[in-house]
């Protein structure tokens, strides 16, 4: 088999790993990873593609399209992430609230 | 035969550590091999002849992405203990999983084998691009609108995570009195600023460029962040704001500036087309490290440090 | 294959044995510090006579300086390294393998 | 020569699976995060032997990369990673 | 300046104005966003007018052109889109910022901006990974817009609609990536003419369908949208159902129309039409059966992008007419009904739907729109909904496809029923003991003035039906 292949069938099965991770896990951070592996198993999908050609230089309009995708994946994590943890502050604090301890994050001030 | 045996090696260790990533009980395991797994795609990515790529994954996976989850592990276990995160495991799971995998990949094996995609297209016109190297020749001129809209990515999700945590979560009274990691952070810097501009510099003939080098800066920051005093950079200033933007407002301007002279959006006169793009991605490369860098949530100290068990 | 590339192809499959030590000891050494001490083999020698193969090989200045200089980097990220994790794991608790067998 | 290059690296990418093994058995965080350093060392020696091929100059800037950020991920996990997992009892089983 | 170049200021404007709002801080950013919404409105006007008087534009961005650029192409559907966009976005985001605290404004504004930017970008590209950038864009601003008020609730279905949008995405990617592999283009005019049944294209076609459905949603993938709209604050929710959800169908609508019609064969359409009036079905008796004012609504929507999925069985130039009426009515209906939605628990507090008992008194205005914009979704005469259904039934009997018209009056009868059923409890006397909060007179105009819309899309049809013919004759 063409090594190209090879990479572009392990893509596929990344992608569906991740996508079928996704909607088998209820931890958001998992999910968050999740969803990261799958955007890789396309991505792998595509810089495979350019390779086809085994001789000279590889088709880079893949590799610029999967540049955007590289970065269009990291805004995507980082917002989720800042979301969930959001909510893990919230519901800390509403738990320090409900037991009567002080907020757990009540020495963090701004800088 | 050994480059076959290696790729072979690699395809097959990709998915099975994607799934050991989402088996695992225990999510700091999964962050570890998720990390990991960053590592052996900047590999792949290495086989597949996509430098760049691999350039990105390494500056993003190692630096940016690795903070990121780390510092989740710091506040994940607030959350419903660890066993939430393991997969509700399902029978319809796995039949999906290969159900998908073999649809997909029967498509995938009916590609034709040797195609050569636009190489030709890319490569008759590098000419009338400006720049040598065909990536940044398609990144930045043949598909530069795309990058025009991922910029606007970016500013939307450090919009979006600086406006649900606006506060830097700085806690430690003195993480700058660990001088180990000061003095780790003063031999850095050096570094860290001649290898982006070496890679903006580079992205004109070779692989790299903006994002590449703004992926290296914001690194440098995180751990500015976590060694000295400095704290997240905040919107409401206007200096972080003029950092994060006048990069956008350069590219929009470069954009726009054809369409005074009948020609179209980003569409560079030819001669200038180079000094445009270098000059454009001097700018990016500044706000994409900002962007970066405002991703990461500031700090929170260890556990252990809180507690007072730090020992003296 | 010349003397030459013979001096190259030493240095780099030494390098690749002392790879395969810290591996090794990452995999079998009995606690953290070990493991740890393990881990600088390859970050020093395993690399480090990589890239000294591979320097010497290059027959290019720059080639070879920017192969020092990764191994430079790796050098200077390892010292800090070990130091940090091992005060790390001993302040999480993680008590020093004394050669007693474990319970 | 080129076959020895490429034998070393994948060599050295079968050390790195192996090293898996830590990473799943664990059993402290501590010791997943030292497989990772050895992860990104080793990682660096497939690149620098990958790069000596004619035309993949540029993976030794990607080696160059990984280097220079490799404490990133340790200043993180030092600050960040310690306090949490499990306590050291459980650590030492 | 040439006719073409003005295709590019609906995608800059609103950018250039999103980057200044976010540049000038907290004091100048009404302003900015002010002058930006209007320059925005009015290029959309003077393209939507140079469309109708030259025809079809295009633009080749950088000069290149396909396959090796990307190409900005408006026809009379994607200026009737820029139109809706840019006339129901900006009644929303007036609403807003009396709805939203003053602190949000200085995020809001720009988001909002991103994201007309966003769906500006996505109608007028004729680029398949273009495409899936501008998805991204309004998704992940869309997100941040939900989360704004930094709210549990907000947070929460934030969070969920970034991890079900995100699968969506990837999965059109995906598609887009087997694409390229076989036909090396990503543009949809070149894709469309190499286009030939086959896996590639078969399996191409169902992943990026798939994604789009996902996003859009349709029907057994909607469990994502009811809590999703009701967790977003009121006015985040109405550029959700009115404009957001729209995007990913438009793709779609423009995918099977000009790239998949080879491999759109009887099975595939009846498929998708038998999910869109599950979704009629099931999203309308769900809405009859909830009992908050908020979650009515949003299974309302449900039903509603149903009807849209019915022109894929059909697949006329008629059809398309019908279903892209109704989504340019359902935009001004629905914006209309969750603005009124807001206002109500603005000026009660109250989210029940026995809340609105007696408000129709005090609130004229705020129930006026609600009965307009339920009239356009029950699909009576005269408003958009009405000729957007009378085009699908017509379409329907004509295609011989009956069974359509059936699902069109069957919905139509229980929209009635759940519209009715918010109307006559606002009619009912006012229970003693309530407070009602005085709203702003802004407040009150604007779900009205959307709702006016939907009656005017009923009463003059004939400009955006024209306008929709420019770019079909093929």
């Amino acid at each position: 088999m063409n090594p190209w292949a090879v990479y572009a069938l392990s893509g596929v099965a990344m992608f569906s790993v991740g996508l079928v991770g996704l909607f088998s896990h209820e931890h958001p951070v998992k999910r968050i990873l999740a969803s990261n592996i799958a955007g890789s198993g396309v991505l792998l999908v595509l810089v495979a593609l350019a390779r086809r050609e085994p001789t000279g230089a590889p088709d880079p309009v893949p590799h610029a399209l999967v540049l955007t995708g590289i970065v269009v994946s990291v805004s995507a994590t980082a917002l989720g992430v800042a979301l969930a943890r959001r909510i893990a502050r919230i519901d800390a604090t509403a738990k320090a609230e409900s037991t009567g301890a002080s907020d757990p994050e009540a020495g963090g001030g701004s800088a | 035969m050994t480059a076959a045996l290696l790729d072979a090696c690699l395809a097959l260790c990709l998915p099975l550590l994607a799934w050991l990533v989402l088996r695992t009980e225990s999510l700091s395991q999964s962050v570890v091999l998720f990390v990991a797994m960053g590592l052996l795609s900047a590999l792949a990515w290495a086989r597949l002849d996509a430098p760049d790529i691999s350039l990105v994954e390494a500056a993003v996976g190692t630096g940016l992405t690795g903070a990121l989850l780390m510092h989740t592990l710091s506040w994940t276990d607030e959350r419903p203990p660890d066993v939430a995160a393991r997969a509700r495991h399902r029978p319809w799971a796995v039949v999906a999983m290969a159900a998908l995998t073999g649809m997909l990949g029967w498509a995938v094996l009916s590609l034709p084998s040797d195609d050569p995609g636009l190489t030709r297209e890319v490569d008759a016109h590098l000419a009338e691009s400006g720049v040598e190297h065909p990536v940044t020749a398609v990144l930045l001129n043949y598909r530069g609108y795309d990058t025009l809209l991922e910029i606007a990515v970016l500013l939307v999700a450090v919009l979006g995570a600086r406006a649900v945590n606006p506060r830097s979560e700085r806690t430690t009274p003195e993480p700058s009195r660990d001088p180990l990691t000061g003095e780790l952070f003063r031999m850095m810097t050096p570094a860290l600023l001649l290898v982006a501009g070496y890679l903006v510099w580079v992205g004109e003939h070779g692989p790299g460029g903006a994002f590449q080098a703004g992926a290296i800066l914001a690194g440098g920051g995180v751990v500015a962040l976590l060694t000295t005093r400095l704290g997240t950079p905040r919107m409401s200033s206007w200096r972080v704001r003029w950092a994060l933007l006048t990069g956008p407002l350069l590219f929009i301007g470069a954009a726009v500036a054809p369409l005074f002279s009948g020609r179209a959006l980003l569409e560079y006169r030819e001669a200038q087309a180079g000094t445009v793009i270098f000059v454009v991605e001097l700018a990016l490369t500044v706000s994409i490290a900002m962007v970066l860098w405002m991703f990461f949530p500031g700090m929170r100290p260890a556990r252990a440090e809180r507690s007072g068990k730090e020992p003296s | 294959m010349s003397l030459w590339d013979g001096v190259c192809a030493v240095f780099m499959v030494a390098g690749a044995f002392f790879c395969l030590a810290g591996t090794v000891g990452v995999l079998r050494f009995p606690d953290v510090y070990c493991r740890l001490h393990a881990l600088t083999k390859v970050d020093n020698l395993g690399l480090g006579l990589v890239v000294v193969g591979l320097a010497l090989q290059s027959g290019s200045w720059a080639t070879a300086l920017e192969l020092l200089l990764v191994w430079l980097f790796v050098l200077i990220s390892s010292a800090f390294t070990c130091q940090l994790i091992a005060r790390a794991a001993l302040r999480r608790g993680a008590a020093p393998w004394t050669g007693r067998r474990e319970p | 020569m080129p076959e020895l290059r490429m034998a070393l690296a994948f060599f050295l990418l079968l050390n790195i699976l192996a090293g898996l093994v830590r990473v799943v058995r664990g059993p402290t965080l501590t010791d997943r995060f030292i497989v990772a350093q050895l992860f990104g060392t080793t990682g660096v020696g497939v690149l620098v032997l990958l790069a000596a091929d004619p035309g993949q100059a540029a993976l030794r800037d990607v080696a160059l990369v990984f280097a220079l950020l490799a404490p990133v991920t340790v200043v993180a996990f030092v600050r960040f990673a310690v306090g949490s997992g499990p306590s050291p009892e459980q650590e030492r089983r | 300046m040439s006719p073409t170049a003005w295709m590019a200021w609906p995608v800059i404007l609103p950018l250039l104005g999103a980057v200044l709002a976010l540049l000038v801080g907290r004091k100048g950013v009404r302003v900015v966003a002010g002058v930006a919404s209007v320059a925005t409105f009015t290029a959309s006007a003077v393209l939507t007018w140079e469309v109708a008087t030259r025809g079809v534009l295009r633009q080749a961005i950088g000069g290149w052109g396909p396959p090796l650029g990307i190409e900005w192409r408006a026809d009379g559907l994607a200026v009737l889109m820029l139109l809706t966009i840019g006339v129901v976005g900006p009644l929303i985001s007036v609403h807003a910022l009396d709805h939203l605290g003053d602190r949000e404004d200085r995020e809001f504004l720009p988001l909002w901006l991103f994201v007309w930017c966003a769906l500006n970008a996505l109608v007028l590209s004729a680029d398949a990974f273009n495409l899936y950038v501008t998805l991204e864009l309004v998704t992940l601003a869309s997100v941040a817009l939900i989360a704004v008020r930094r709210d549990r609730p907000g947070l929460d279905a934030g969070l969920r609609y970034l991890l079900f949008a995100l699968p969506g995405s990837l999965l059109y990617l995906l598609g887009v990536a087997l694409l390229y592999g076989l036909y090396s283009a990503l543009d949809l005019g070149l894709l469309g003419q190499r286009i030939t049944p086959g896996p590639v294209a078969w399996v191409a076609a169902g992943v990026m369908t798939l994604g789009l459905c996902l996003k859009t949603p349709l029907f057994p993938l909607h469990v994502w949208l009811p809590p999703t709209y009701t967790g977003a604050p009121t006015p985040v929710t109405a550029l959700l159902s009115a404009l957001i959800s729209k995007g990913s169908y438009y793709v779609l609508l423009r995918l099977w129309l000009e790239v998949f019609t080879p491999i759109l064969d009887w099975q595939v359409g009846q498929f998708l039409g038998v999910l869109g009036a599950a979704a009629v079905l099931w999203g309308s008796l769900l809405a009859l059966s909830q009992s908050q004012l908020k979650r009515v609504v949003a299974y309302s929507s449900v039903a509603q992008i149903g009807y849209m999925f019915l022109l894929f069985p059909m697949a006329t130039l008629g059809a398309r007419t019908g279903a892209v009426y109704l989504v340019v009515s359902h935009a001004a209906a629905k914006a209309s009904m969750f603005v009124a939605v807001g206002n109500i628990h603005q000026a009660v507090g109250i989210t029940e739907l026995g809340g609105v008992q007696g408000l129709a008194y005090r609130m004229p205005f705020t129930f006026l729109a609600m009965a307009l914009g339920g009239i356009s979704l029950i699909g009576m005469p005269p408003s958009g909904g009405f000729i957007a259904k009378w085009i699908l039934l017509e379409e329907s009997i004509w295609t011989g496809q009956w069974w359509w018209g059936l699902v069109l009056l069957l919905g139509g009868l229980l929209a009635s029923a759940y519209v009715f059923r918010i109307l006559r409890g606002s009619f009912l006397p006012l229970p003693p003991g309530v407070t009602v909060r005085s709203i702003p007179l802004g407040n009150e105009l604007a779900p009205l003035a959307l709702a006016l819309i939907a009656l005017v899309l009923g009463l003059v049809p004939w400009f955006p039906l024209e306008l929709l013919a420019v770019g079909t004759a093929r």
